[in-house]
């Protein structure tokens, strides 16, 4: 009995186990923070460099993008915005390593993610602004609403993948979590029905650190999130979610190994929320500006550009263009985004169900009268 | 106060999900079960095997159906309903599930939007409970979340009710929880033929339905054909007309509201009985019309009365027949308590008697 | 049809919680929201400053009570709550956990098995879904199914409703499903006064509350002393007494009832007001004493109509006020729908005109 | 990429991994299926010979009891029963390694347990019985009580124990699951919960193999179940649950463990139902007969015999004495729950709030009035 203690895996090993990458402590890398090439692994694959120069391009728009965003929440013209910022790399990453008829499936954090996979900025910006809860039409892009309730969409995305299979369609779901959505028992369900299934998903967790102010440590005692992939009997990755050519390569080897029918794979990502929660937040109550500081300082984005720059890839007019073609999007988010909202008190008895109810529809002719008897530009008080 | 009771707790009782042996049971054989070779003749049949008849023509009719949940695929179900599904349509069409009932409600909503039409089973009413977040935030709300782009044609089934002698968290009556959220149909069958009839429906609906089977009839038989002509999924029926008052019911109480109706003309009253079968949407023609013409009207169910079901329609019913009303709408339900234990259970559900008592006080002058 | 609106979405709108930024931030500033040396004495307090001053002295007076969910430590709650508490009492006292609502309300029963009074938080409405089972199998009910032997003096803290231009999933009203459930209480403050008294005399409470915080009346001021004096915690309160009709709300619509009675005051009609409080149980004596004096009634609430808390009342004042009634009792709810986007919600949600309008529509002959 | 598979561990990987127990492939044992000593693990400590003469004196007991339950039930005289059979080296292992302070959070299929506990025959039967939901006087006997939705209560015991570390009580929980309930996502939050929060709390998950008709394989892909505990940061231990010397050893150890603060242990005990899942169930539907044969010949009780017996811890006189009290308990149990059961109609009233709502005082004055106008012996209909 007095040999428990050394025979009990410690709950807060660190160390890495060999085979287990689920364990290990350091995550894989294949840039390192300097840009420099990171100790190759020998897991994931350097993707080549078009493929290096597009994650860089499409980081510095969703940059611009995020950032617009933000000032606009500051301005009130959006209800709310969760930024993106610190996380580029995954978002990025993770979206250009989907194939065309592979699905996302993002949380509210992820609208760089969904700018990345090609839909419009008003549409991807909707839920946030508030003229309407989602705002792109999921079959367009194979992009699932995006929506609040954590973990809940990982279940979405089991179902949406384990269909794929049951139909012979070749389709992956990429699931995006956040650390602290990993408490849910949702994503408990998700995971292990995908492992039982054999679902063709990638789980891609952004370990950012922190849920609102909650740190890590208070949500697990787990050596890494990475781990609970052996509780499933699902193999899983550590990666550092900073560096974008591992985030594409580690998704993208997630893809082809549920594509080809082994199932899927749990990726953590360990990454940083460089702005507060959203623009509401105050995040002087829960963190340190140094830890901030510090964090901000491994920018994804900067990491890319120096391995480019120093390799040739990037150079000083392939950047003005990069920086002129960001300020151009900015801007027309700005610009369409600036308009006064449009919208159609109707419609929010259209779609309760395939066809409105009698009771629907009577409510809504009432409103309509409503509206009507009120003076123009006078709110309904 | 203490009553002795001489009989142990009701034959057929059940816990944690399996069918009550004996007799009862023999319903269910898969001789019964399975879809005969004239399905729409008359013969028969409980309404546990049209559940099952109308799940095996569904599977068969639209490749896209899909039966999934706890014990369906090799047991048949605990109770029976999904019996022979696994073996005729093998396990890409009907499987079991790990037991995770948000899972399954979850990954259903998941199959929907990619183009197939789970019918899933929550083993029994309470242990629906764990899905509720799925059911409620997103079952019901992503149709209208996407401007109508993506259709969850789900059928969530729900054994539900009580009078089977079960143990606790196996009689819950949990219509209330569903009817109040927008965006989700709710039905229940109170007869076999329904039974057959309305699942069919619901399958083929592009909306998500809850199909709350009431657990206490699934043995009771109906001769009859089966068949999908007849009343649409949302239109309420008269089951037996009458002139002196509107007793609305559903699911399991359809019977119990037939049989007072019965014995309420020995003495004197001429009862209307309204089937609701479909709780939401609500069918308020059908049963303005009557309660106009009766002038007085008893709402009957299993679930607790506080906040429940019943208080819709009676509130509603004053609303829109408040000047054709002799007397207040009044509800027969259940006890504002937790499902009692089986052998107090009798006393928590509606009765004839209840009934009868609840009609005789409509201010008859 | 297209409706040009010329201001964008509410201010102070949140998502995912965080208190609104901006100048009604600045209410919930430590300053404020901390317990002054005479809590007693009148001073302008908002909401969210009374339930954190409640929460101060429960957690001084009672060495049992805790304070856990999520953020509400070092944070102070998303809404600033619980602000200072941590700092105030200690980890032991008030604590952050997982994010796991089903784990807030299962670990909150067994530590008041164990011999605390847990005041937990959801940290919206529609976030405590994921809690439903833990809340309707076993917080409501343990202490049923132990003969009383087991009591739970759990608190569940909830922000709920809407008015705030959060989006979807930050405004939902989920009354009516916990007061279906029995063994539950459920109440939910109008004043700031109100949500420190029922706060503080829920927390003593032998029994689990389900607490409903109406969010847009979080920074809403009242200049009044704090006191657990006054109304028990089951009783209803008048709010403003009136011979015409009896105008019922609770929560969030306590204050939009009163302005439209103030409003109807100018028409004519002397407008009585019942502010619920608690809603389960009810206090059906004030309701109908004031019905059966007045014969009219209409019920407010946020929540959807359909099959919604306002039935119940409408039902109850039907059944026993039903010959003094001169008209049925109406109901000004929010629409049939999912709650709406942020730009949208205005139209759903109960508005002073909608209130009169069927104040209106009450038969005056 | 093409290195992905060999790197990745292997969802089914069964093979024992060294410093990992919830990773053994082998359980633990400390008395092998014929009888003989285990190989020795070197982990768990064999319990000293009283304690093992009280094992199998109880398993007796409780096998009596179980027997005589699965007979009432078949009566009538039960609402329904699920047997303990096959499980009784868990369910009294488990129960003997606790000690007086400490709290058992039993399922609906431990009425072994809690009757191993020192809950009175009738009172642990009552749920079962249909006269009550729970029976016995939880702060009596130290036992939560038992109820059916799965995992449910593994985070009261959680949060029980939880408060005691607060209160300063030496205290631990322990909690029983079935192995189809750790799919539920409670069990996921009561995991991560009790090791975030150290929380004394020993979980002992009886896998019997099934899930009512769904075996294991159907239920989780992972390697062990014990291996779950990776993911939380917590110990585990994999171990042989027909051994009763095992499980009481490996209970014993996670109850000193988490009394010294040093927080949860989760045990796999690997067992198996010998009777359907509840009288009313049809085993042969989902299960070989041969299974069940050769299981029921790994009885528990046995084992433990066959070794003491070989030990000169158990004779003939032993066991003939041990088995008239077995049948004296059974005889009383059969009595006791023959008589025809009394309720009071008043009661359904009472508990349901601290002092029952005026609405509630009037519905029992009109259900007691009711019930008085009903001719005695005959049901309200
Ligand atoms: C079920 C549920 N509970 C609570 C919330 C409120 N909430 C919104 S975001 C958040 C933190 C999420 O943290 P994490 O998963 O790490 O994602 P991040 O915000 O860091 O991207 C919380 C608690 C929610 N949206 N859903
Ligand atoms: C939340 C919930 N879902 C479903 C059920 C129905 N049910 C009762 S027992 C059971 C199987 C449980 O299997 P396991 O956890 O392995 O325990 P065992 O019966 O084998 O002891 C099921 C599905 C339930 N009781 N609770
Ligand atoms: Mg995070
Ligand atoms: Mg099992």
């Amino acid at each position: 009995m007095t040999l428990l203690a050394d025979t009990f895996p410690s709950a807060s090993r660190q160390t890495a186990q060999p085979g287990d990458p689920g364990l290990a402590a350091t995550p894989l890398r294949l840039i390192d923070a300097d840009g420099h090439p990171g100790a190759d692994p020998g897991r994931l694959e350097l993707p080549p460099a078009p493929v290096l120069r597009e994650l860089h391009r499409r980081m510095v728009l969703g940059r611009s993008f995020d950032v617009q965003a933000t000032a606009l929440a500051k301005q009130g013209r959006l209800a709310v915005y969760p930024s993106s910022r610190g996380q580029d790399a995954c978002q990025v990453g993770a979206v250009l390593a989907l194939r065309d008829q592979d699905w996302l499936f993002p949380t509210y954090r992820d609208s760089v993610a969904i700018l990345t996979r090609g839909v419009d900025a008003p549409e991807a910006l909707a839920l946030l602004r508030g003229d309407w809860h989602c705002g792109y039409d999921p079959y367009q892009y194979r992009v699932a609403p995006h929506c609040t309730p954590l973990a809940t969409s990982a279940l979405h995305a089991v179902g949406f993948a384990h269909a794929a299979t049951l139909k012979g369609e070749d389709l992956v779901a990429l699931a995006m979590l956040g650390d602290g959505a990993t408490s849910e028992g949702d994503t408990h369900e998700a995971l292990n029905f995908a492992a039982v299934w054999k679902a063709p998903v990638v789980f891609l967790v952004q370990n950012n650190g922190y849920a609102i102010s909650v740190p890590l440590a208070k949500q697990t005692a787990a050596p890494s999130l990475a781990a609970k992939g052996i509780g499933y009997g699902m193999p899983a990755l550590l990666i550092d979610g900073n560096d974008a050519a591992a985030v594409y390569a580690a998704v993208r080897a997630g893809v082809e190994r549920a594509a080809s029918g082994a199932g899927p794979l749990l990726i953590e990502a360990v990454t940083y929320r460089a702005e507060p929660h959203t623009n509401a937040d105050d995040d002087t109550r829960y963190r340190d500006r140094a830890e901030v500081a510090a964090w901000r300082a491994r920018d994804p984005i900067a990491r890319l550009a120096a391995y480019l720059s120093a390799r040739g890839l990037l150079d000083e007019a392939g950047s003005a263009g990069l920086a002129e073609e960001a300020q151009r999007l900015a801007a027309s988010v700005r610009e369409r985004l600036s308009h006064d909202v449009s919208v159609d008190p109707g419609e929010l008895f259209d779609h309760v169900y395939a066809r409105p109810t009698a009771a629907l529809r009577r409510q809504r002719a009432a409103l309509l009268a409503e509206v009507a008897d009120t003076e123009p530009g006078e709110d309904a008080r | 106060m203490t009553t002795a009771l001489h009989s142990p707790a009701a034959a057929g009782s059940v816990l944690a999900g399996t069918a009550p042996a004996g007799t009862v049971l023999a319903d269910t054989a898969p001789a019964d079960a399975a879809p005969g070779p004239d399905a729409a003749s008359p013969a028969p049949v409980t309404m546990a095997a049209a559940l099952n008849r109308a799940l095996a023509e569904s599977l068969a009719a639209d490749e896209r159906v899909v039966v999934f949940g706890e014990d369906v695929a090799t047991l048949g179900g605990v109770f029976r309903v999904t019996d022979g599904l696994a073996a005729r349509f093998g396990p890409a069409r009907v499987f079991d599930t790990p037991l995770a009932e948000s899972g399954i409600v979850g990954t259903a909503i998941g199959m929907a939007m990619n183009g197939l039409v789970p019918v899933v089973e929550m083993q029994f009413d309470a242990f629906a409970y764990p899905a509720f977040e799925q059911v409620t935030s997103h079952l019901a709300k992503l149709r209208n979340r996407t401007r109508g782009r993506v259709s969850l044609p789900v059928v969530v089934r729900v054994p539900f009710g009580g009078g089977i002698g079960g143990v606790e968290h196996h009689s819950d009556s949990s219509e209330a929880y569903y009817a109040h959220t927008p965006g989700l149909r709710v039905v229940s069958p109170g007869t076999p033929a329904d039974a057959y009839r309305l699942l069919r429906q619901s399958i083929e609906c592009p909306d998500p339905v809850i199909f709350l089977e009431p657990k206490r009839r699934y043995w009771g038989k109906e001769t009859v054909a089966l068949t999908t002509d007849g009343p649409p999924i949302e239109q309420a029926l008269i089951r037996r007309p009458g002139t002196n008052v509107t007793l609305i019911a559903y699911g399991g109480m359809v019977s119990t509201a037939v049989e007072a109706a019965e014995a309420a003309a020995g003495e004197g009253w001429d009862v209307e009985v309204v089937d609701l079968r479909s709780l939401s949407p609500l069918d308020e023609a059908t049963l303005t019309e009557s309660v106009r013409r009766t002038g007085r009207a008893v709402v009957v169910h299993e679930a607790q009365g506080f906040a429940g079901y019943g208080a819709e329609i009676a509130a509603r019913l004053t609303e829109q027949c408040f000047y054709h009303l002799e007397a207040p709408v009044l509800r027969v339900t259940g006890l504002d308590i937790p499902y009692p234990p089986p052998y107090l259970e009798h006393f928590h559900l509606p009765s004839v008697d209840r009934i009868l008592d609840a009609i005789a006080s409509l201010e008859w002058e």
